[in-house]
């Protein structure tokens, strides 16, 4: 292995990034389906044991993959998702009140991640707005004659994502449909760390390319790549 | 070739789709739309996970696990494709930028309210994309078998299930026939060869008008 | 001149982008002190003397450079904008009850563009709460105990904006800091005209490179450059 | 070497920035700064159109129209720099990823309400960034001269002009001296070897606290 030059000392190890993850925390996963989502630290959640964590992503995945790993073991208390249909196991412990889940529509939630970390304080939409379970609890408004549900940003104690290549200063870029949720998820950490296929040089990316700017990122820890069998295999 | 009842659905379903559209494809039969289009038509397949110009399934072995649409099956991209996240995903959605929809469900009223999303007590899989879809695609096609596994009509008077979102069906194609729907009054408008009117009433639990033109469809 | 395969219909001329842009519109541009705005539609508008215009867009350039040859010239009645200290017959014309500005903190405007383009009805952020002139006329909400500003979605019945690079389908790379707020301009229009530098065929853009989507794009016209000269010329 | 006045108060800025850290700077006086940290440092410079990672001014002859900062004027870029849309840009001064935000100001008051966007019935050029810069980094730091071409202290009881942000301001540098706003309250903690104590009194219009450990500036 080629010793990386550490000038941000933000390139660390699995071991340090599992420090930040702790019983009780909020933490958001990147990723769609599992695709996209950080396998090393998914399994090291695991193997420490964590308890009574609150979950936000846009799914649960499947039970042997992703954040569902997590969730059919039990881990989490909360969810904040867009759907969990996947994941059959979180589905039964939600049946038997072991787990809590809060569906937003896929759209509203990416957003209301965005507005976390983009540092406002909510979105206003009309998604959902005749839907009883999506209005639940939700203040809602008039503007120009129009009514909208007001969809408070969400923000995160540690957020999870997954990339293809990161620079010493954490910057991003992603693997095609992989993209998805994790430039978001980036942003709405208070911290944020970045599982990676490849860390290159600083300067070796393209600034004209670069997805995520490593001010986002606090943690960069090298990646073995997925561990699980996916569907379609 | 003789096609099967889904393969029927998909085709009359591709009909609705024009020369440089965007078209966003549920999973299930919707999913088989693009084998029904001319490979000359420019079409721009959207996922909501963050791709715009969707191709053919690869061959086996050629899957890229990186590469899948918002259902998680692996896919190709065409040229003049794009990857962006999901907000852009969906703000093409939200804007009006998605010409079609075409969608599956579990029930359908006559004036055009989609339930999909939810059976209570029985499967609460939760929402994903589809309420966006429902509400602002430009049209909204819905694909889906004429009655249930019972053999009740998934075509009703108001949906019994949670509604996914109200008035936002524009067309509704079944094994038995297509109806329109034009200012909340459900019209018959074409038929498959294999079936009548007056059956298509009889599985169908609610009152329809029969389109000026009444077609009988010819595969 | 190649000609280029127009399968998607969106590779046109400036003649005919400037069917589009008519007296009394709503008119978004993009563009940052005049770098990254369109050089050729604004001669056009010039040229085509637009009247009663409402122009939206970071800034009203310099008198001689970008959207500010329009302003100066006192063919808009209205601009929204975070500032046009740049532009001193801006000031002026507004200061003589000629043109009515409506200031916007750049951070808050920029996003107000993003959720028109995004089909969102508005945003929430707490900037400008006590600022008189910002808070004017706005809705306030209280969210988890804190106070925040409704600030309202901004569209265009057209939006012109600059680009780099354009395929026929109309996705777009930008130019290093010429991107700033042309990719959230773009998806406001209800019509958006890129002026581009180069087009190029499809499928020779990386997909992971596009920053603008086709589908956002309506027309693609050819590019002769900036016209003007720069204060630090 | 000799600094002038103008050097001098962006020398002392740039010891508030640290290594690793993210730093906007401000038009005039603040654009110095960059000159006086150590070549060895890692900093980023962030432009509120759209970059992060500024190096030096080009030489003449190389500028790049298309590489500006957010006040026009053409830039370079360090290794690790990245170019983003003006939202990303904000994006990172509202969620408090900026470290120092080093601005001009017109008036500052002793509780550290900043007032640097408006002279009414003058000057109305609007507010640009300034609003999210000043209430929003961690740590904002004005240079501006201590008095105005009149004479007339520009640190002030209350701000006459109209705010930018309330209470914003920790540190402020100007051509006799340094404060620093600790919970609404105004402590001198250094000045320069030209002046005294005395003379700051007589030249700033609101009372002010006299800092544990009140320095002398060598430069």
């Amino acid at each position: 292995m080629i010793e990386q030059s550490n000038p941000f000392q933000k390139i660390s190890s699995l071991e340090q990034a599992l420090k930040h993850l702790k019983d009780g925390l909020t933490i958001m996963f990147g990723g769609f389906g599992g695709v996209g989502s950080p396998p090393g630290l998914i399994d090291g959640m695991i193997t420490n044991n964590l308890k009574n964590l609150t979950l936000i992503g846009n799914d649960t995945g499947f039970p042997h993959i992703g954040i569902g790993k997590v969730v059919s073991q039990g881990r989490a208390k909360k969810v904040i998702a867009s759907h969990i249909g996947s994941n059959p196991v979180a589905g039964k412990l939600m049946n038997e009140g072991l787990l809590e889940v809060e569906f937003s529509p896929q759209g509203t939630l990416v957003e209301r991640i965005r507005a976390g970390g983009m540092g406002l304080g909510a979105i206003l939409t009309d998604i959902g707005i005749d839907n009883e379970m999506v209005a639940y609890g939700k203040k809602q408004m008039q503007l120009n004659g129009k009514d909208y549900l007001v969809e408070p940003a969400l923000t995160a104690d540690v957020s999870i994502i997954y990339a293809k290549k990161a620079d010493p200063y954490g910057n991003l870029v992603y693997d095609k449909s992989a993209r998805n949720t994790n430039p978001l998820v980036a942003m709405a950490g208070r911290f944020t760390i970045a599982e990676v296929e490849e860390i290159v040089p600083l300067g070796s990316l393209n600034p004209e390319e670069i997805i995520t700017p490593g001010v986002f990122v606090d943690m960069v820890i090298p990646s073995n790549g997925v561990n699980w069998k996916w569907v379609w295999e | 070739m003789i096609l099967d009842e889904r393969n029927k659905m998909a085709r009359r379903a591709a009909e609705e789709i024009a020369d440089g559209m965007v078209v966003n494809l549920g999973i299930g039969i919707p999913s088989l739309v693009p084998n029904h289009l001319p490979s000359s038509m420019n079409v721009m397949f959207q996922a909501e996970n963050g791709i715009l110009g969707m191709g053919a399934s690869p061959l086996s072995g050629k899957e890229d696990e990186n590469l899948c649409n918002a259902g998680g099956y692996p896919v190709t991209i065409v040229p003049g494709a794009s990857y962006f996240d999901s907000t852009t995903a969906f703000g093409m959605i939200r804007r009006g930028r998605v010409d079609v929809s075409i969608l599956g469900s579990l029930q359908v009223s006559r004036q055009g309210d989609l339930a999909n999303w939810i059976i209570p007590g029985k499967k609460i899989p939760g929402m994903g994309g589809a309420m966006e879809l429902a509400s602002k695609a430009k049209k909204l096609v819905v694909l889906m078998k004429h009655t249930d596994k019972a053999g009740k009509s998934k075509i009703v008077k108001e949906c019994t299930l949670p509604l996914t979102s109200k008035g936002c069906v524009d067309l509704i194609i079944t094994d038995l026939a297509v109806f329109q729907v034009v200012n909340k009054e459900l019209f018959l408008i074409e038929h498959y060869s294999s079936t009548t009117v007056e059956l298509i009433r009889e599985k169908t639990d609610c009152n329809f008008l029969i389109g000026n033109n009444l077609k009988t469809i010819a595969y």
